[in-house]
């Protein structure tokens, strides 16, 4: 798109970028960030972190700190976030150098379009959107956002949380890609999305009940919770694995009058 | 150096008026078939011929003995079990007499179940020639589900690799 | 006195050229398309939720079974994916072991998409020709995983053994032979009247709304928009080699071919250096022998023959994840077919779906 | 009636009809496997080879396949024109193939002539022309009676592609007609003997129009739009089964036979030998002397090739020393055998040989092209092969009233 007219070097973070989205950055070698430059452990430019890392072995065990995949890495997301939406910020937490925000549901559209807008951030690209279910929470559904800038080259990951029954706002008016994660998280979570146009099962059958990523949800299914349709009834022997036989191997031969034998 | 737009065959008005006129790429094309016609064929006639196996093809997971003095190389660990992804092995093993080790008793697998990943391989502690291995058996088709469920006899009639790994 | 109807047209979910069981419901007026609505699902196995049920390595032969044309791609995205997560440093030499991997499995993953579109469109015997490469290339993949088509190659922490004694040399070979054969489908099609007729100016994808809509991939490129992950966020070592981005001009099915032929050179291009510059070493990083990341999440992508791939895992501790989800890149790229293929003729239908490059497996999850 | 009238009026033409049906029928029964070889040999891959030498009765096990599997009309088709719909297609096209004549001279028999041709009607072209539209009507009827909507846009396509082609059709052959100032079958090969040259030549545009729409109106590669298996899943015939469809299939296959009929008779010459006039070459007419030797020595370099796996580089070879031992023998009039004179022989020799490359030519354009789309077709049609063809028609007139008006 307009990537050609960004200014080649690329945005102030490189080191950030490097260091965060680089193949697994060892725990060594990681804090580039926090101390810039170590004279042996910096290799050639544009890739510091993860440049081969071969060349970065020789860097010496740091004392092991608190966790090395928690350490904060610079984000000129968060700290634009915290500027102008200081009160939006629930939460920043990091993986791997990956940065990680919550945000309170009811201005999640405030704050998406704030990131997607704004000049320094321009987060075009919605990578991935999906819901997560922790029944033992007081708010048990959850919306991630998995934002990515295609002229900046830079990711962030927006969390919502949702009580049980309350809808999340609809960013398909952000990103038309959102339609069908939208879709799916309302199909295999049950988490509902205002604003969406087309709310409807994508993957399960339309007429499933239930919702299969919640944890509570059995994973060999609930036995009702579809339509049965009418056997087709050429099969004689209808085999069918019981219970143990998910463990083991013993299934049982059981002969079934399918259908009504018009079949 | 990062990024190249690929903007197809170059138009030139005089090179394109006679491609057009004489339909040169569609004598390049009949070529192209025609030439095609003078190259081996790389089909085989399947049950008649088969293909030629690589050492480490991933057939159905069979268990063996020691090639040269026949021991029981299971030490009926459960390790291949423990890892099996689609749960299709299935062990039964007792206290050697001896009261050192464990003893296979029944070692089950359920070829219906499983899915050719080759994890079981990978923990199994007899090196360098593990109990239970990936044999070269490809053609698995029954006609009943019970045969599908090899125990320990069938199991041990897989065909061999053609050579051991290390 | 005359009385106009539009018609409703399932194509799929079987039907010859919607590769897999995509179901798409046509609102046809006459040959033209008025409307499309896909619906899929047809192939949807549940692996998020098997995966909340299996233990990390036990997931990888699972990861093989979503985008069963590229599962190589799959395997060092997910492998790469739990490193991540983990923090595990994979030896360099078996990095660019999976760099050589995913290249092959990429040109695989052209070469069947080629075939197929081409036979899309009539022509049968590109089919056999890429066909008759990509099993050199599977060959290649049995001699060193022992599987054709369900790799489970990798290991968490690199791979389960080094190659074959002589595999560099095959490959090298293919490597020699691979560019006379791609002369042959460029003499069949890319310069063939019929086939640039039936792709030239069909299915405009503008680059705003390739990226409005997720698009990604070989699509997004040819729409113009320089988005590569092994270029934007290089994994596995991808940083070490020097190789273009192909991007097309206008966004059309033509242009989509282009970029993905392009795109196999370029794959060649990579796997040269790769073998040029193979470090000698270990294959498999030393990981605990039950994997147990700490808790907390990861989401990485990398780049498959389809687009961005994405894992994102969120661990709380155990031996199992907590929550899987796969960022497909066929699921995403689906949604765009609608729009690519309003007001066109039914012919399109089917050059649109093939350039789009979906893999149900892959979509349905 | 005298006996000799009865034989003359009834029993010759039974016979030229059951031999022409059973040749025919027996070659478009095997132009399915020789497609299915050529294809093969062409993709880099093995060819039936199972049911008998080298799938030498695979077409025989098709046909048995076909004619004993469950005849299956959908529920809600017009049974009466889902039946009648492929005897539709087919009638015609087999009846077109009474004017074919295979050689110039009748060939006499206990004293009677019994010409090399069923018919040899002096509106022939016009007649083949009529009679091979008529099929379209099968694939409308099919189409529409199977109730279906993919067979429905199928028979749709069919029925706009051959209606637009008929006319480019009809068009590239007004040219030889005038040539030849005749419809004749015979007439026109007669007329390109004595005009010294093939027709090809000089209507070497109406050739191309006239191939291009043939291989148009027989529905084949480029231009298989109704039967698009990857657009229409198998277009007007896909609720078809068993001998309907085997029908259905003979049907295209006797449109190709009688296609590459009429170009080799039209364009190509017919029974005529190259260079009919070259009375240096009269060798040719006896042309199996130098083809027969080319065939057996590509048939063993086939074989030996099979038996290798080579490709078909040995068939070549055997085929080019073949030649070579043919021209030797042809050439040196070894044995007097070029010297001998079986009029009959070489001219159904020479038009099987044309009738075969034209065929090949099919079959090497499946092996070859993407398929047009609908409009491209239509394009391709009216806005080229019409214009294209009218003018060749002007263009031959005027040349022909310039040397007229020269020559007198």
């Amino acid at each position: 798109m307009a990537d050609d007219k960004e200014p080649k070097p690329p945005s102030p973070e490189p080191p950030a970028r490097a260091a965060g989205e680089g193949a697994a950055v060892p725990p060594a070698a990681k804090p580039e960030a926090a101390k810039p430059a170590a004279p042996p452990a910096a290799p050639a430019p544009p890739a510091a972190g993860a440049a081969p890392p071969a060349a970065s072995a020789p860097a010496p065990p740091a004392p092991p700190k608190a966790d090395p995949l928690k350490e904060p890495v610079p984000s000129r997301a968060i700290d634009l976030m915290r500027q102008a939406l200081p009160d939006a910020l629930l939460e920043v937490t990091y993986h791997a150098g990956q940065a990680l925000v919550r945000v309170p549901p009811l201005r999640l559209l405030e704050v998406l379009r704030f990131l997607r807008d704004h000049a320094d951030l321009r987060f075009d690209y919605l990578s991935n959107l999906t819901g997560m279910h922790w029944p033992k929470k007081e708010r048990p559904l959850e919306v991630v956002y998995h934002l990515y800038s295609i002229p900046r080259r830079h990711r962030l990951t927006v969390k919502i949380d949702l009580a049980e029954g309350e809808a999340a706002p609809s960013v398909t008016g952000l990103w038309p890609t959102a339609d069908w994660h939208e879709r799916e998280a309302f199909d295999l979570f049950g988490i509902g999305f205002a604003g969406h146009p087309d709310l409807r099962r994508i993957l399960m059958p339309d007429e499933w009940s239930g919702h299969p990523l919640r944890k509570e949800y059995p994973l060999e299914g609930n036995p009702g919770d579809h339509v049965q349709y009418r056997d087709v009834g050429t099969a004689e022997h209808v085999y069918r694995y019981d219970k143990a036989a998910i463990r083991g191997f013993g299934w049982k031969k059981e002969v079934e009058k399918t259908g009504t034998g018009k079949g | 150096m990062s990024d190249k737009v690929i903007r197809g065959p170059r138009p030139s008005p005089v090179r394109d008026a006679v491609r057009t006129i004489l339909l040169l790429e569609l004598w390049v094309g009949l070529w192209t078939t025609l030439k095609n016609q003078f190259r081996p064929h790389i089909t085989v006639e399947y049950p008649r011929e088969t293909v030629e196996l690589s050492p480490r093809f991933r057939g159905m997971p069979r268990l063996r003995f020691h090639p040269e003095n026949g021991e029981e190389l299971c030490i009926a660990c459960h390790l291949c079990e423990t890892v099996c992804p689609d749960e299709c092995i299935h062990i039964v093993s007792e206290k050697k007499p001896d009261g050192k080790g464990k003893r296979l008793v029944s070692f089950q697998i359920n070829y219906e179940r499983c899915c050719l990943c080759g994890l079981c391989v990978d923990p199994c502690p007899t090196k360098p020639l593990t109990a239970i291995y990936m044999s070269h058996d490809y053609e698995m088709a029954d006609f009943r589900r019970e045969g599908f469920v090899a125990a320990l006899p069938a199991l041990l009639e897989g065909v061999e690799p053609r050579e051991y790994k290390e | 006195m005359f009385r106009t109807e539009e018609m409703e047209i399932n194509m799929g979910p079987q039907h010859p050229s919607t590769h897999g069981v995509l179901r798409l419901v046509l609102q046809l007026d006459g040959e033209e398309i008025r409307a499309m609505r896909p619906v899929i699902g047809y192939l949807h196995r549940g692996v998020e939720k098997l995966c909340e049920h299996r233990t990390f390595p036990m997931i990888e032969p699972l990861t093989d079974r979503l985008d069963y044309v590229a599962a190589i791609s799959e395997n060092l995205g997910y492998c790469g994916a739990v490193e991540k997560l983990m923090g595990v440093q994979v030896p360099p030499r078996a990095q660019y072991i999976r760099v050589v991997l995913a290249e092959l499995q990429r040109i695989a993953s052209h070469l069947l998409w080629l075939g197929t579109h081409a036979l899309d469109l009539g022509a049968m015997t590109v089919f056999f020709y890429t066909f008759r490469e990509r099993e050199i290339i599977l060959d290649l993949f049995e001699s060193f995983c022992g599987a054709r088509l369900t790799y489970n190659s990798m290991r968490i922490g690199g791979l389960y053994e080094d190659v074959p004694r002589g595999w560099f040399d095959r490959v090298r070979h293919f490597l020699k032979i691979f560019p006379g054969r791609m002369q042959e489908y460029e003499d069949l099609l890319t310069v063939n009247r019929i086939f640039v007729g039936r792709t030239k100016g069909v299915g405009f994808l503008s680059a705003e709304d390739a990226v409005a809509w997720g698009v990604s991939g070989p699509p997004l490129r040819a729409s113009g928009v320089n988005y590569d992950v092994r270029k934007a966020i290089p994994y596995s070592s991808y940083e070490d080699f020097e190789f273009d981005v192909p991007l097309g001009a206008h966004g059309d099915t033509y242009d989509r071919y282009l970029v993905r032929m392009e795109e196999m050179r370029q794959c060649c291009r990579i796997l040269r250096q790769a073998l040029d510059r193979m470090p000698d070493g270990e294959v498999r990083a030393k990981v605990p022998k039950y994997i147990k990341p700490p808790a907390g999440e990861i989401y990485h992508v990398v780049e498959s023959p389809r687009g961005e791939q994405g894992f994102y895992i969120v661990a709380t501790g155990g031996e199992m994840p907590y929550r899987m989800r796969f960022r497909a890149p066929s699921f995403v790229n689906t949604q765009a077919l609608p729009m690519l293929c309003r007001g066109r003729l039914m012919a399109d239908v089917v050059a649109i779906i093939g350039s789009i490059d979906i893999v149900l497996g892959d979509c349905d999850r | 009636m005298t006996q000799d009238a009865i034989i003359r009026h009834l029993v010759i033409p039974a016979i030229q009809i059951a031999v022409l049906l059973g040749v025919a029928l027996l070659f478009i029964l095997y132009l399915q496997l020789i497609e299915r070889k050529i294809l093969a040999f062409m993709q880099v891959r093995l060819s039936p080879r199972r049911v008998g030498w080298h799938g030498i009765l695979q077409p025989i096990a098709d046909t048995i396949k076909l004619m004993i599997k469950e005849d299956t009309v959908p529920a809600k088709a017009d049974r009466f024109l889902f039946t009648l719909a492929p005897i539709v297609t087919v009638a015609p096209a087999l009846l077109a193939l009474v004017v074919i004549p295979v050689a110039g001279e009748p060939l006499h028999l206990f004293g009677y002539a019994i010409t090399p041709w069923v018919a040899d009607l002096n509106i022939a072209l016009i007649f083949l022309l009529a009679i091979s539209s008529l099929g379209i009507y099968g694939i409308i009827l099919g189409g529409w009676s199977s109730n279906s909507k993919y067979s429905l846009l199928g028979a749709l396509r069919s029925s706009a592609q051959m209606i637009s082609y008929e006319v480019p059709l009809g068009f590239a052959l007004i040219g030889v007609m005038m040539l030849a100032g005749s419809a004749s079958m015979v007439r026109i090969v007669e007329a390109q003997k004595s005009s010294a040259w093939w027709f090809v030549f000089p209507q070497v545009i109406g050739f191309f129009c006239y191939f291009v729409s043939a291989v148009a109106e027989t529905n084949r590669i480029p231009f298989d739009l109704p039967e698009a298996e990857s657009e229409l899943v198998a277009g007007f015939h896909t609720e078809y089964s068993g001998m309907k469809f085997a029908l259905f299939f003979m049907a295209e296959y006797t449109n190709m036979l009688i296609v590459s009929c009429i170009v080799t008779l039209a364009f190509f010459g017919g029974w005529l030998r190259p260079f009919p006039n070259v009375a240096a070459l009269d060798w040719l007419e006896n042309g199996w002397l130098f083809l027969a030797p080319l065939v057996i020595g590509g048939f063993v370099g086939w074989l030996l090739d099979q038996r290798f796996g080579s490709g078909l580089r040995l068939m070549f070879a055997g085929g080019v020393l073949g030649a070579l031992v043919g021209f030797g023998i042809g050439a040196g009039d070894v044995g007097g055998l070029a010297s001998m004179r079986a009029p009959q022989l070489s001219g159904a020799f020479w038009f099987s040989c044309k009738v075969m490359f034209f065929i090949f030519m099919y079959i090497w354009f499946r092996g070859t092209y993407p398929r047009y789309r609908y409009d491209q077709l239509m394009n391709l049609g009216w806005k080229w092969l019409i214009p294209l063809s009218i003018a060749n028609v002007l263009v031959t007139a005027l040349v022909m009233l310039l040397r007229a008006g020269s020559g007198a």
